[in-house]
């Protein structure tokens, strides 16, 4: 038998295949529909400290390879979460992640310190892609400093695994993993949605009601490919590589640049059941190449062009 | 709600780009109540990219049926199905139509290819013993689909078939003349026909059940893509993949 | 007869599609194929002071609704340009836009003087998503204050049309616009192509030899439109829409969303004839919208939304 | 070079996975040389998203032939075309073989699906009178193809059908054996293979060309997206799609 678990601090993930936030609800919506026991682990939607409505319609719209979304953050909040999915969501074997959204530092601390507590709970996922009130709604997730101070602030809140979801849409993602080691999360989770808009031409109007929305899908798996990279040779804590996951080879690919793990998103709206059939196939796959961890494929490309941003492609 | 392959039985155009499509599933043929929709993967290369909903419009021993107009790219693929081909499809999925509650006659009123969920809905109601009348809206007489509907009345913009106008008119005039027991509305079409129609039941004080057509990316409440605005307390939005299709109009805002 | 075309400086492009560099060679391989006349601008594969070589094969690879490429600004060179490419395209009445490529300042300023002395070049386009060899090959691009610089001293060189081409890898793209119009650019091209990568899980291999290429094709496109949008939020200089263009709709979502003009990429590797189909189709189109003037159609989406980074999407 | 919708008369599969596809364009038909290539878009929808070149086999009148081994996705779809059906291509593309310097012997080597531009090539040596030998290696004898090929010797990996060994033993073999005059070696196949064979026609200075099959974007020389290393003097890359993908041996470096 292949090993295909990996840990992050003291917990332990059967395998290296989430499913990942805001793409499989709070784990409960496909009983009967996916075993999800055989996930290495659940992402829940971001969670925040009062229970959000989210933006008004239309908050998805489809584009070549991919689709935007603008749902807004519409969760039901830390407390409802706490009485009404937990119960469920302990008795399942599978790792629970809880994703954190906030629009202060303050509110990020809040909502961790109240989850800390609470048993079932085995790591967080911070997501930094929200707008800072503070700052007039600029994203914490585009300015290290703020993200490296969050990262401070959680990490003395909580002995369990702190992982900091990035956003792509900076110009050198390095520097924020870094900040993350360095104020001690134990992973980073690459990549959160890309920026991107649609506009439909009989009404004139953007798509979305917000204009711009976050860009998903196979379409932006060879930035997220790209951004893991980059990642991976800046950084030795574990990466989870996220964007565009839809196959077992995608996966692969994932790990072979240097992801740890893997989280599925869009493609459980697809089929819930991407992320079971990717973490049999990855099994299935190691086998035969006679490997005895699938840890083993991390990191694994062969390449002998070193990381180099002197490269110009064009 | 379960995940299945099926195969296409039959694929046929009923009227002008208007497509009627068989397929076999004993499980969803079992669990589909009126109002309910399968949600279909047309191609497995990525472009459409998502599933596309479609009400289950009638069941026959283990066939289900579907009714769709070729309005874009999915559809286009769906209309090239032949019998054998095989569909990747997730249903039955949403909230059916109540057919249990405190009515006496159903008023079906379907703009368009909105008459798609209401063939099943009648095999349903001729169950519960309740009286039917349809009102049938559409543009012109080529793009009418009157199979398997009780007591059809039709309207159509171009008056190239029964009353000329929209299909509100001839419920109102109808109503006028003649008195119903205990009516209910089921409504589906257009969004715009939808917002008069609740309108128009508001007014009269007549019970109306409509089933909403929104954009989707799952259909089974993972993304919370699909709100629909609610119009009194609690949240402010309902989901329409999980909390509809089919909502009482008094308990939404259509917009 | 509906209006097509537009003017930048005392340039007048005789409609709003251009074909993009690097995607149309130097105008002269599409004889017979393609009547460029037809096209509202060539813009020339970017033209270094000595002839490039580029890099090593594998320099392209497909993705979904996309590709990849690391081409390494192959070309031959500016004097080769003006001996061999610029009298056959003197002979063309489509306007002829150069685009420049350099790895040091200076060098942008040397190919553009030589180039500026030319009869028959028409506007430059600058291309500052290259390596700047003094910063150890870090982009000219994601450097704002580089960017500004390079615009000033080009600025001072020349009186034809400058276009700067703006690269979408960075966290806020309308500080570069804006930086662009301060220093005197007529215009910015919005977007060059996006970093990504592939790996072929067969040999472990990176699909290219620099590992990370730039992602174009209608993946992107979704990126591009926000981009264009938040440049034509931030400044009023003209935009050069570009990225995954493939038909004359995706061209007017860009004109909606604030571009001047467009630029036909990739897509004229799928047919080569994009670019007029393109441009005799948004006539049409301006014509059943009984438009007078195509250039009605720019910026005229019709959004109540002001721009707001307060959005968050997720 | 034109652009067009031609229309496919046949498609078989002529051996395990291989397929030979026959379609009609008066143009392509006319001005083809061996050894060039079409660039054919496989779908309308983005996946794949580039088109995908293929030699020209053979020219029949009116009618074109391709041979493909579905290996991917394009392929794929290539497959599932029927007669009827349209394809997209550009055509013909490349350099040809030269085949009026002076030789006297064509000596054919394909590997595997190496063998595609050989029937035409046949055509246009038998008309400038050359002699011919066909040398024909494959896996096994299930994925031979040998029609329209001229004083044929086959080599198969697994033995099943002649020689046991690689296309090049059998090469080197016959000439061990037989006095051939003015040779000139024409080859196609995979690259490992086309390495060794130009070592070998290298070492016997024998002149040989080469046709070679790497991956492309545009085909028509716009992309710079297909180099191949030169040997000698001037450029270090040459374009396979425009001053290949036939090559004199001694001009390029494969890697
Ligand atoms: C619960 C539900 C049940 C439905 N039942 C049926 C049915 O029984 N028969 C039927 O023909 N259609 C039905 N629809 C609509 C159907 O899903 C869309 O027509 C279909 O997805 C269009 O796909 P496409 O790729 O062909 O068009 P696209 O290329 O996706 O879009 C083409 C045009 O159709 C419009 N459109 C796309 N999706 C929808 C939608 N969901 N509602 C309204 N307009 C849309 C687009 O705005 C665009 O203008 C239903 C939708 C929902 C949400
Ligand atoms: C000038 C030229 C002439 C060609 N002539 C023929 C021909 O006559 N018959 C024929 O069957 N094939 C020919 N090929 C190869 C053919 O183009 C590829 O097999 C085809 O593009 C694969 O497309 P796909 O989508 O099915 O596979 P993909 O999904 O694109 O790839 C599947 C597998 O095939 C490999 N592959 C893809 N493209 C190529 C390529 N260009 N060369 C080698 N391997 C490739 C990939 O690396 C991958 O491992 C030719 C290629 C060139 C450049
Ligand atoms: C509809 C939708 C909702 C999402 N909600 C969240 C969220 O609440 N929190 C978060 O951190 N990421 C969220 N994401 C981002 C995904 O978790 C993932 O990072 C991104 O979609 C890229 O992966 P994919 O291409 O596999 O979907 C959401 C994505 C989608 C499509
Ligand atoms: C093969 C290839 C080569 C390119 N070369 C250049 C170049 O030399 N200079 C440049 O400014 N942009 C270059 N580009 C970028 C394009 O001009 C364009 O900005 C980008 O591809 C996005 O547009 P598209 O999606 O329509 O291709 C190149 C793009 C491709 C695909
Ligand atoms: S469509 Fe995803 S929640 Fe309704
Ligand atoms: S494939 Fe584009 S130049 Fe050869």
């Amino acid at each position: 038998m292949v090993k295909q678990s990996f840990t992050l601090r003291d917990v332990e993930f059967t395998n290296r295949v989430l499913v990942a936030s805001g793409t499989f609800g709070y784990g409960d919506e496909v009983k009967g529909l996916v075993d999800v026991n055989r996930l290495g682990g659940i992402v829940t939607k971001s969670l925040s400290w009062k229970p959000r409505e989210g933006n008004p319609p239309r908050r998805v719209a489809e584009t070549p390879c991919g689709m935007l979304n603008s749902i807004g953050l519409a969760n039901i909040g830390v407390q409802k979460f706490i009485d009404e999915k937990l119960p469920y969501l302990r008795t399942l074997e599978t790792a629970l992640v809880v994703n954190i959204a906030a629009s202060s530092v303050q509110e990020y601390c809040d909502v961790l310190s109240l989850l800390d507590k609470q048993e079932g709970v085995d790591a967080f996922e911070i997501n930094v892609s929200c707008p800072n009130v503070k700052e007039g709604g600029l994203s914490f997730g585009t300015d290290c400093t703020m993200v490296k101070e969050i990262t401070t602030r959680l990490r003395a809140l909580t002995e369990k695994p702190l992982i900091i979801k990035l956003t792509p849409n900076v110009a050198h993602i390095s520097e924020f993993a870094r900040a993350c080691k360095e104020a001690g999360a134990d992973a980073v989770s690459v990549i959160n949605t890309v920026v991107g808009m649609a506009v439909d031409i009989k009404t004139k109007k953007p798509k979305l009601s917000t204009v711009t929305g976050g860009l998903s899908g196979p379409a932006i798996k060879p930035i997220a490919l790209a951004k893991v990279y980059e990642v991976a040779q800046a950084v030795d804590i574990p990466i989870l590589g996220i964007g565009g996951i839809m196959t077992v080879e995608d996966a692969i690919e994932f790990l072979l640049v240097g992801a740890t793990a893997v989280q599925v998103g869009t493609a459980n709206f697809i089929d819930p059941n991407t992320g079971v059939t990717i973490a049999e196939g990855l099994a299935r796959y190691a086998e035969q190449q006679h490997l005895t961890d699938v840890g083993q494929l991390v990191g694994a490309m062969d390449s002998n062009v070193e990381f180099s941003v002197l490269q110009s492609w064009l | 709600m379960t995940h299945e392959i099926v195969t296409v039985s039959s694929n046929n155009e009923v009227a002008e780009g208007l497509f009627l499509l068989r397929f076999q599933s004993d499980r969803i043929a079992r669990a589909t109540a009126p109002g309910q929709f399968v949600n279909i993967r047309v191609t497995d290369v990525f472009v459409p990219f998502l599933r596309r909903p479609f009400s289950v419009s009638r069941v026959e021993g283990r066939l289900v049926e579907i009714l769709f107009n070729v309005v874009g790219g999915g559809t286009q693929i769906l209309s090239s199905k032949r019998p054998g081909d095989t569909l990747d499809l997730l249903g039955p999925l949403g909230k059916p139509f109540d057919v249990h509650d405190e009515f006496e006659t159903a008023l079906i009123v379907a703009g368009g290819l909105g008459v798609a969920p209401f063939p099943l809905l009648t095999d349903w109601l001729l169950r519960e013993e309740k009286q039917i009348l349809t009102f049938l809206g559409a543009r012109n007489a080529y793009q009418l689909y009157k199979q398997h509907l009780k007591n059809l009345r039709v309207a159509t913009d171009d008056g190239s078939e029964g009353l000329k106008g929209t299909v509100i008119d001839l419920l109102d005039r109808y109503l006028q003349t003649h008195t119903v027991s205990k009516p209910k509305i089921f409504g589906c079409g257009p969004t715009k026909m939808l917002q008069a129609l609740s309108e128009y039941a508001h007014r009269k004080r007549i019970p109306c059940e409509l089933s909403l057509e929104g954009e989707m990316a799952c259909g089974i409440g993972l993304c919370q893509g699909c709100p629909v605005e609610r119009r009194n307390s609690g949240a402010k939005y309902a989901l329409v993949c999980k909390e509809g299709p089919t909502f009482n109009c008094e308990e939404i805002v259509l917009s």
